[in-house]
């Protein structure tokens, strides 16, 4: 059928179509219920970065050196570090300040890319608002060490890779460490064997 | 209420139509006063048929109606003339649409 | 205020009402107008000229005309205030410089000497007519059906001439107002 | 029971009066406060289907294109409007500097006035007409013709040239549309052979074979003028598809972009309770008034059915809206010059056709043909006109 008008009476019937159905198909309404529904984030979507620790304790566990290496190449500039010293002046391998500001940080994640340690890593917490610039959106280290766990709870095969490699890494020490040690061991038989061969 | 009352507005109203077309020099203020005068005429047809003794010959309302029709017509060309002749000249004055050549 | 007044205002009021109620629209109609006969600013003019059509509609519909009234509204606010504000706002009145001043060889003074002039004899000829001091008549009205009858009754020829007056004058306005082609 | 719930609100005002009146109040006091309890009632049903429906339209809108709406004040999102309010009461009314203040200030009440002046003669359910006039159709038409005043006053006194552009283009669209809007509904007082409401609304009532209303939307002519009263009642209530004058994207706001505040809610408010005047008067001139549609729905008091019809034609509305896209000012003005205004012609003479056949199978033959013959050949013509081809720009050089 084509009359006049005819167009805007299909017109009329896909939009009705479109409202009855909003009611029968619950799959049309794509909307999410907000504060109510939360999005299930996909694995690599990223917001802002974070400290991995392993075990149980923040402070022991935590896999950052304080090498600096963020802090240079950071493109914004948010992350500041002062390293830890002991009693006597002599530098620790561990971070004493570690701040990141996150109203300057634009998740490039360079800083995850460049760490030799694994220890930076991006997180996904959204709801950062807040009407507290400095006490809010400056994170400091308290606030940014978060546990392996909870890296493996949001990013499970980037984190299992980690593991992994630092696993391999570990076990390459080892070795490494075990076949310096067997050579060291070897070259004490060979002295302690020499002058059984040279009586 | 006396009839005198209603005619005496409407000679009011008449007037001042009289002085807004003689005392301003733009077009639509000339047209504005012819259309107050028309509406006194009006108010007198329908003031007499209000006061007529016979109040179902309806001449009266008939006039105005008319009148009320032909001050329409004649606002609407009288407009349109204004418009055609501020495009030709860029001037609304009475004074300036002198010319006999358009 | 005398004590006739208040007693019809407390016992038949009505009456009064009836009265004020020509009087009142009847008294905005001569304020606007003569405001938009003064003012300046031609928009202004325009809107209070709009008042003094409502005003005027509703001194008719006091008048026991309803019909008059309702039609005078329709084709006056409706039509022939937006026609001229369409017009003065295509005449842009802000480029206007000599508003305000008054036709060559008349003058405000001329046009308002002569207004007044007219207004004198006008009154003068009401009041001192015996006609014009006439009592209101019982109320009447005329029913639309009975003015419908008319139109296509006795006025029919009248009727007839108003539609060809107005097609034409339609036609004739948008002629005239048309672009020329060039 | 039912009876007596159809005379629900007059039984009411009258026991009201008499109550007062036997405490000795004079009858013209008796009067007034008659006059002013119809008109708050009026004015209070009206206020709250505008809350209504500003959300309701929302809702529908929403739904259309799948999404939920406003769902989140109050149960289904139904205090909306009440956070709305206080949104619209708490926020500044900014005046322009170089505005015409009296004017600006004057024209959202300009606006309410015919708006709310308009309800007074519309049949609301069996002798419930608040102002019986000889010529009611009349009254509505010449009452409503104020909303045109204010909404120029409203453009040129923002001093903006959105503003004036967008109040110029809405006046040409108003006065274009109440050509064959007076025409259409001038054909129904025809065939009633009055132009009082009432006696349109009894003009048709009875039902055909005893079940089919004899509304004038189901003849030939009827539905002709009812569909053409439609259209121009959406362009005489801006709205889409003819709400060009408030066109966003191409005029801001139109007559509306520097109002704000308590102002712009006034124009809100207007232009929704005028939707619901113009639905109302549409509901009486062709869909039967207050009638049931069937008779044994006659146990329904009648002003539910005035009402229910009225919101659903007011639903229609929001469909429409929700369906078809703005059009373009040339062509929304030829719409009304070129196919609007022959076609309320041709309803006019199919009326009288269908008069003066009798009212029968051949009346409604020779009506059909009346309406139907032009409508497919302008129609045609209009579909062709209106196609879309290559672009032209008229104005290029």
């Amino acid at each position: 059928m084509n009359f006049p008008g005819s167009g805007i009476i299909k017109g009329l019937a896909v939009t009705a179509r479109n409202m009855a159905g909003s009611y029968i198909e619950k799959d049309r309404l794509t909307t999410e219920q907000y504060p109510e529904e939360r999005p299930t984030l996909p694995e690599n979507s990223r917001s802002f970065p974070f400290l991995v620790f392993d075990g149980e304790d923040p402070e022991s566990g935590m896999r950052c050196t304080s090498c600096k290496i963020c802090e240079k190449e950071c493109p914004p500039q948010c992350i500041y570090i002062v390293q830890d010293r002991d009693a006597a002046g002599k530098a620790l391998k561990r971070p004493k300040v570690f701040d990141i500001d996150i109203a300057v940080c634009m998740s490039c994640q360079i800083c995850v890319e460049v760490c030799p340690f694994e220890s930076i890593r991006m997180d996904q917490v959204y709801e950062l608002s807040s009407y507290d610039r400095f006490g809010a959106l400056v994170l400091d280290k308290p606030k940014l060490l978060k546990s392996n766990a909870y890296y493996h709870g949001i990013h499970p095969t980037e984190a299992a890779e980690t593991d992994a490699r630092l696993e391999a890494d570990r076990k390459k020490k080892e070795a490494a460490a075990a076949a310096k040690a067997a050579k060291v061991a070897a070259e004490k038989v060979v002295k302690a064997a020499q002058p059984e061969a040279q009586p | 209420m006396t009839l005198q009352i209603v005619l005496a507005i409407s000679a009011v109203l008449f007037a001042l139509g009289l002085a807004a077309a003689l005392s301003r020099s733009n077009a639509i203020m000339i047209l504005i006063g012819i259309e107050l005068m028309l509406g006194a005429a009006n108010l007198n047809f329908i003031a007499f048929w209000r006061f007529s003794d016979n109040p179902s010959d309806l001449a009266g309302i008939m006039f105005a109606i008319f009148a009320i029709a032909v001050a329409a017509a004649e606002a609407a060309v009288g407009l349109a003339i204004i418009i055609l002749v501020h495009r030709k000249i860029k001037s609304v004055e009475a004074d300036d649409a002198s010319n006999l050549k358009g | 205020m005398n004590c006739e007044f208040l007693k019809t205002f407390f016992t038949d009021p009505m009456k009064l009402v009836g009265e004020w109620f020509v009087i009142l629209p009847a008294l905005v109609l001569l304020l606007s107008t003569a405001a938009a006969v003064v003012v300046r600013n031609l928009i202004h003019a325009a809107l209070l000229l709009t008042l003094s059509f409502i005003a005027l509609g509703i001194t008719f519909i006091a008048l026991g005309a309803e019909f008059v009234g309702f039609v005078q509204l329709l084709v006056y606010v409706g039509a022939v205030a937006m026609i001229i504000v369409f017009a003065i706002l295509l005449t842009r009145p802000d480029q206007l410089t000599k508003s305000g001043s008054a036709l060559s060889g008349i003058g405000p003074a001329g046009g308002a000497a002569i207004g007044f002039a007219l207004l004198a004899a006008l009154l003068t000829f009401v009041f001192s007519s015996p006609m014009a001091r006439k009592p209101l008549p019982a109320s009447v009205s005329a029913p639309v059906a009975a003015i419908g009858e008319a139109l296509m009754g006795d006025y029919v020829v009248v009727l007839i001439v108003i539609g060809v007056l107005l097609t034409a004058a339609l036609v004739g306005a948008a002629v005239i107002a048309m672009e020329d082609k060039p | 029971m039912m009876a007596l719930l159809d005379r629900a609100p007059v039984e009411l005002l009258h026991w009201f009066l008499g109550v007062l009146g036997s405490f000795g109040v004079p009858a013209w006091i008796l009067a007034i406060i008659s006059a002013l309890i119809i008109i708050g009632t009026i004015i209070g049903v009206f206020l709250g289907l505008f809350a209504l429906t500003s959300v309701m339209e929302r809702k529908i809108l929403a739904r259309v294109q799948n999404r939920y709406g406003p769902n989140r004040v109050g149960p289904f999102g139904l205090f909306q409007p009440v956070a709305d309010g206080i949104k619209m009461i708490t926020k500044e009314d900014l005046v322009p500097r170089t505005a015409d203040w009296v004017v600006h200030l004057l024209a959202p009440v300009v606006m309410m006035v015919p708006a709310l002046m308009v309800l007074a003669i519309l049949p609301y359910g069996r002798g419930m007409v608040p102002a019986e006039f000889d010529a009611g159709i009349l009254y509505f038409f010449a009452v409503g013709a104020g909303t045109e005043v204010a909404v120029f006053m409203a453009g040129w006194a923002s001093n903006n040239k959105y503003s004036v552009l967008g109040a110029m283009r809405a006046i040409a669209q108003m006065i274009s549309y109440e050509l064959p809007l007076v025409i259409s509904a001038i054909v129904a007082a025809m065939i009633a052979g009055s132009l009082s409401p009432s006696a349109i609304v009894a003009a048709q009532s009875g039902f055909a074979f005893g079940f089919l209303p004899q509304w004038f939307a189901f003849t030939p002519w009827g539905f002709a003028a009812a569909f053409i009263f439609y259209i121009c009642a959406l362009a005489e209530s801006n709205r889409s598809p003819f709400d060009l004058p408030e066109g966003e994207s191409e005029l801001v706001a139109g007559h509306l972009t520097e109002y704000s505040g308590f102002k712009y809610a006034t124009f809100f408010m207007a232009e929704y309770v005028g939707m619901f005047a113009i639905c109302g008067m549409f509901v009486t001139l062709f869909l039967g008034g207050w009638q049931a549609p069937l008779p044994f729905l006659d146990i329904v008091p009648s002003w539910c059915w005035f009402f229910g019809k009225a919101c659903f034609v007011a639903f229609t509305m929001i469909w429409v809206r929700a369906t078809v896209p703005r059009l373009r000012i040339d062509h929304l003005l030829a719409f009304a010059w070129k196919f609007l205004l022959p076609m309320s012609f041709a309803a006019f003479l199919s009326a009288a056709a269908w008069h003066y056949a009798g009212r029968g199978p051949l009346a409604w033959l020779t009506s059909l043909a009346i309406v139907g013959i032009p409508y497919l050949v302008l129609g045609t013509a209009f579909t062709n006109r209106f196609a879309v081809s290559r672009r032209t720009y008229q104005f290029s050089e």
